[in-house]
């Protein structure tokens, strides 16, 4: 990465670490999502490890989107987005870094957490590696569809939750291939790779569209 | 040149004001004969029976609801690329318009299913991702509420248009690939065998009613839409050019 | 006229759609009527649009 | 915050408080409003409804306009009206205007059916002042009053706070610009010499 | 009511439906919610049956407590805050109020929400009303219990998802009354009004409890 | 937003915009920052990189200062200094100082390694003033440059700002009070008569 590409990515880093809660907020929600069902499904363990990979990845999808708002709104609101606008720096390269770094401090955590929280679902060794696996490869492309999102709220006082409206219908077949690779890999027959690499696919298809429709959107929001 | 002419506001409310009336004739007239013909003239499905009816409202509304999201998107590039004002004014009011059309079809395609398939609704990969076009569409609609400067606003809709248009075939194919792969083939449909022409003709005659529907309301919408920006910029001035009144106001309380 | 057995799907289905369509004539006449009297409203203070547009695009 | 504090005020007379930035006058009045508690010490309004604590019979006027865009300016007026409690008693002999009266004092009656959206900073700063119009209570604490308004509706607000005055209530009003009012004190803050500060108990 | 509460509650209801959006994001959330449910678990409708009254009161519950953070911030922003704590009426009151106010203006619209989306869920007519009496007696608890989180995250910028984080919580008893009860009117033998009638009783503490916690968060904030 | 507007400012010269409260001052300025995007007309930077915007050029000092409280001063202008591409070319030899020299020279060298929320406002604003000193560019957007500032600060920054002009720089600033600066051109911006304003497209 050049200079500049690498100073914003530590400073983005660092912000996160500093501020702190972010990582822990989107953790400690991921855990509620997640410890909530048992509570409304019932204590029935053969079910919930039927729907377990469905909750990781639904928990993830939640978190991941609700902690998005601020992504470029504090930028926003002391003036920082100005200026970047001026740096005379690709502003999809920024957008791109700044979600890498994002997906780095709030993202990974979410993913780490997953095995963890499988217990409670009751989900076997396989699956657990399967869906973190597939978190892994696909919690990246939901910052990056998610930053569109964000960067259309920018603006607003109310941003998180029409965020996460805007952006779910964008993430349905994220959504769709990671659940189905996950299962694809509990239930044998299925061959897991398919999915999974049509999922992979999708990550690098919002690596370039998340950033292009994001920075467009952050330049009209400027004035 | 005669479409940039009258792109101008004040020569599209005017154009508006000569159109609407033989668009509104037209759009009754043609009603009229569909549903005539749907009912009186088209026989009864030998599979299906009489619920082949439902066909003639669920299709247009179905094909209607796609070509609104066309609409929407080609005006969202004049926004972003000409900058149009009447770009967005068309784009913000196809948006409910849509979401009409689009629940439309959901709600006849489930009436429609009850009988045919006993359930209200199935998973399938068209009915879903109607669904997912649904939250779509009020996605941009609520977008457009919340933001109040209808300039940005429409800029932000346009980017989020686009974007949709580029998921919405991506959401097809990916909800395709979902159904098959859990309820292979479980659903039963008709839209293998070509239609007879005793139940095409009805159902041509339906589309071109709706359609002509959509664009008569679309220009309500839009003149209204017009009006409303209008409302704004004066209530703006309203509050700003009487300033100097203040000076002269009475300085003692009316006590 | 004999719609068949399940005559309630399709005169639900129809009625619903009226219905729905009803309302979007309706949403364009109140919004109409709204935008109208807030012009009027205006146009009684004396706010209006300072000169008709001569060409101007 | 502050130390070896402590004033009384006579019906119908302001006090102006002024000093340097920084130095407390905001947070005097936020207190006098009870909205920043008490450290030590107390507050007494003498002759005012005993049943009421002194900030419910005390207009503050500060900084933020508490104007909800969303409304048309008389509604937002009308709400105020309605929602904050009167307090009258014999020795505060103010009268209140209805909404509409108080918008045409102020010189915002033709904006009175526009959304509050609007208006410009200094029209949303006569519609949060008339609000001290429509309910009559004896005391006004105003944080920089003047601010964001032009000559003439300065000269006008000092009109209506000589009026409060001279109907037997308080004024007690931080600014940093002279303020021609008729019955006048006033509280100079000054920063205490490092050395005779008391070590505070927040620095710990 | 006396005249002071009616003003307050017609002024809520008011700027909810002139701002809007509020009530059309927390419905279009719980619809993104529902129907994101079964592209993760799958469209198998009998399943979707057994687990749809938890996908609705989770909806619902994820719906109302995100859509909270702003009940006290937008009045803290502005002042109103300030000049309402001077105002000489009793908080608790006002919180109430406040909350009656969000809750028919965002709540109630989850509510009628419900039966159409269970349509999705594949409910059948019984399981449909009973969901739906068990949110309309909930989710005034629901508001009710987020408001204390709304008054404690009221000076924070990042509110929505500490708050649901926060709230969580103390929303399980709720949660579990609430699909105990549902569920308990779709399988006959379990008798109905039991578990419903405690989700009643739990409205009614919340009623007590969430005012007068929340209104000494506010006072404790005010500063 | 504006008529009939139309400005040229040599090489090493500053543009002093004055006006009443809400004339267009700010706006002015954003839209030569590239921010507000322009209506009508264009903005030529003569004798400049070409392949270059005129904004990637510019460095905008507006009211917000861009200070992230959780970094170190230091930390702060580092970024700045890494982030914003510099642009230099025969016509204009400003140089540019090391972060740690900028702040020396602006007085809060002493607080380079304390977190950035420990400063106050008019320290903070020294801060965001010392990133037009690390990264060289031509031209200098300053909204209202002196506010927050004490007398002292306000002299430094007009040598500073006369030695950019010197360098061959170029200053456009929009302010309330005077500014002693060496090579001065003034526009100022007047309300058109509303019976002269032009029917504007936002009108619709
Ligand atoms: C809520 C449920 C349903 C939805 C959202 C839905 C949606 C759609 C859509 C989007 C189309 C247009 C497709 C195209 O032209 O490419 C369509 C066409 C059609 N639908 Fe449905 N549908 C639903 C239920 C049903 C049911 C239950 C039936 C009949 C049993 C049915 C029969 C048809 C037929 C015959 C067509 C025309 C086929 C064609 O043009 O190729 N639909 N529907
Ligand atoms: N929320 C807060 N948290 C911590 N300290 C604060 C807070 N608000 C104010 N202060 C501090 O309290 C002191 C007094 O502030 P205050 O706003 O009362 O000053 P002031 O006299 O009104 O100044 P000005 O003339 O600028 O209005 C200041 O030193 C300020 O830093
Ligand atoms: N975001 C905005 N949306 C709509 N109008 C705006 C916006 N920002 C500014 N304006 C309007 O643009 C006009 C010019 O504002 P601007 O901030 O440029 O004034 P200014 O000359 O800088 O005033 P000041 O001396 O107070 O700084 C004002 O009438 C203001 O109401
Ligand atoms: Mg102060
Ligand atoms: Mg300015």
């Amino acid at each position: 990465m050049t200079g500049w590409a690498m100073a914003l990515f530590r400073r983005d880093l660092r912000l996160s670490v500093r501020i702190g809660g972010s990582a822990i907020v989107g953790v400690l929600f991921f855990l509620a999502v997640v410890t909530v069902f048992p509570f409304g499904v019932g204590p029935d363990l053969n079910l919930l490890a039927r729907i377990g990979p469905a909750i990781l990845w639904i928990g993830a999808l939640l978190a991941t989107l609700l902690g998005l708002d601020r992504l470029f709104q504090a930028d926003r609101e002391d003036g920082t987005l100005d200026l970047m606008l001026m740096a005379g720096r690709p502003l999809e390269l920024v957008v791109l870094i700044k979600c890498l770094a994002h997906w780095l401090s709030t993202g990974l955590p979410l993913v780490v957490a997953a095995p963890l929280f499988s217990v409670f679902l009751n989900l076997d060794p396989v699956a657990m590696a399967a869906v973190t696996a597939t978190l892994l490869v696909g919690t990246p492309a939901l910052t990056l569809i998610g930053a569109i999102g964000a960067s259309l709220t920018v603006s607003l006082r109310r941003g998180g939750l029409l965020l996460a409206v805007l952006v779910v219908p964008l993430t349905v077949p994220i959504l769709i291939f990671g659940v189905s690779s996950a299962d694809a890999a509990i239930h044998d027959p299925v061959p897991f790779m398919t999915p999974f690499l049509i999922l992979c696919a999708l990550t690098l298809i919002a690596a370039v569209v998340g950033p292009i429709a994001s920075a467009a959107a952050l330049r009209f929001a400027a004035d | 040149m005669a479409f940039w002419d009258y792109a101008n506001p004040t020569r599209f409310l005017k154009l508006v004001q000569v159109l609407l009336p033989w668009l509104v004739g037209l759009c009754v007239a043609t009603f009229a004969i569909g549903l005539y013909m749907a009912f009186f003239t088209a026989p009864e499905d030998y599979q299906q029976g009489d619920t082949i009816r439902i066909m003639y409202i669920h299709v247009p509304s179905a094909w209607l609801c796609m070509m609104c999201y066309t609409v929407m998107s080609i005006s969202s590039i004049g926004t972003l690329v000409w900058k149009h004002p009447l770009a967005d004014v068309s784009a913000k009011s196809a948006a409910p318009i849509g979401a009409a059309f689009t629940f439309m079809a959901l709600v006849t395609g489930s009436l429609w299913g009850k009988p045919m398939w006993g359930t209200y609704w199935e998973w399938d990969a068209r009915m879903t991702s109607v669904l997912v076009l649904l939250i779509m569409y009020l996605g941009l609609m609520a977008l457009w509420r919340t933001m109040d400067d209808p300039i940005k606003a429409g800029k932000a809709a346009a980017v989020l248009t686009l974007v949709g248009a580029l998921n919405l075939p991506i959401i097809k194919f990916s909800v395709d690939w979902w159904n098959t792969l859990h309820q292979p083939a479980s659903v039963v449909r008709l839209d293998g065998p070509t239609i007879h022409s005793s139940q095409l003709w009805p159902l041509l005659v339906m589309a071109l009613a709706f359609t002509l529907l959509f664009f008569v309301l679309h220009l309500m919408a839009m003149r209204n839409e017009v009006l409303r920006r209008r409302v704004r910029a004066l209530r703006m001035r309203a509050a700003s050019v009487s300033r100097p009144a203040t000076a002269s106001a009475s300085a003692q309380p009316a006590e | 006229m004999d719609l068949g057995p399940h005559a309630g799907f399709i005169i639900a289905s129809y009625g619903l759609c009226l219905l729905t369509v009803l309302a979007l004539i309706a949403w364009v006449r109140i919004d109409k009527a709204n935008q109208e009297r807030a012009l009027k409203e205006l146009a009684d203070q004396g706010i209006s649009r300072a000169r008709p547009d001569q060409g101007r695009n | 915050m502050f130390q070896d504090l402590s004033f009384s005020l006579e019906q119908g007379s302001a006090l102006v408080v002024t000093g340097a930035n920084g130095i407390g006058k905001s947070s005097l009045l936020r207190t006098l409003a009870g909205l920043v508690p008490l450290a030590e010490g107390t507050i007494r309004l003498e002759d005012g409804e005993p049943e009421k604590l002194p900030q419910e019979q005390a207009h503050y006027f500060g900084h933020q306009d508490a104007v909800k865009p969303a409304l048309s300016v008389l509604e937002n007026l009308d709400f105020w009206q309605s929602f904050a409690a009167p307090s009258v008693h014999e020795s505060f002999s103010g009268s209140s205007l209805q909404p509409l009266a108080a918008l045409e004092t102020l010189g915002i009656g033709h904006t009175a059916l526009l959304p509050a959206a609007y208006l410009s900073a200094g029209q949303k700063r006569r519609l949060s002042l008339a609000r001290l119009l429509v309910t009559p209570r004896p005391v006004w604490l105003m944080d920089e009053p003047t601010s964001a308004l032009d000559k003439a509706s300065e000269q006008q607000l000092l009109g209506l706070m000589n009026d409060h005055l001279a109907a037997g209530g308080l004024i007690v009003t931080a600014t940093h610009t002279e303020l021609a009012l008729n019955t006048i004190n006033v509280l100079h803050l000054e920063a205490p010499d490092p050395a005779d500060q008391v070590p505070e108990e927040a620095l710990l």
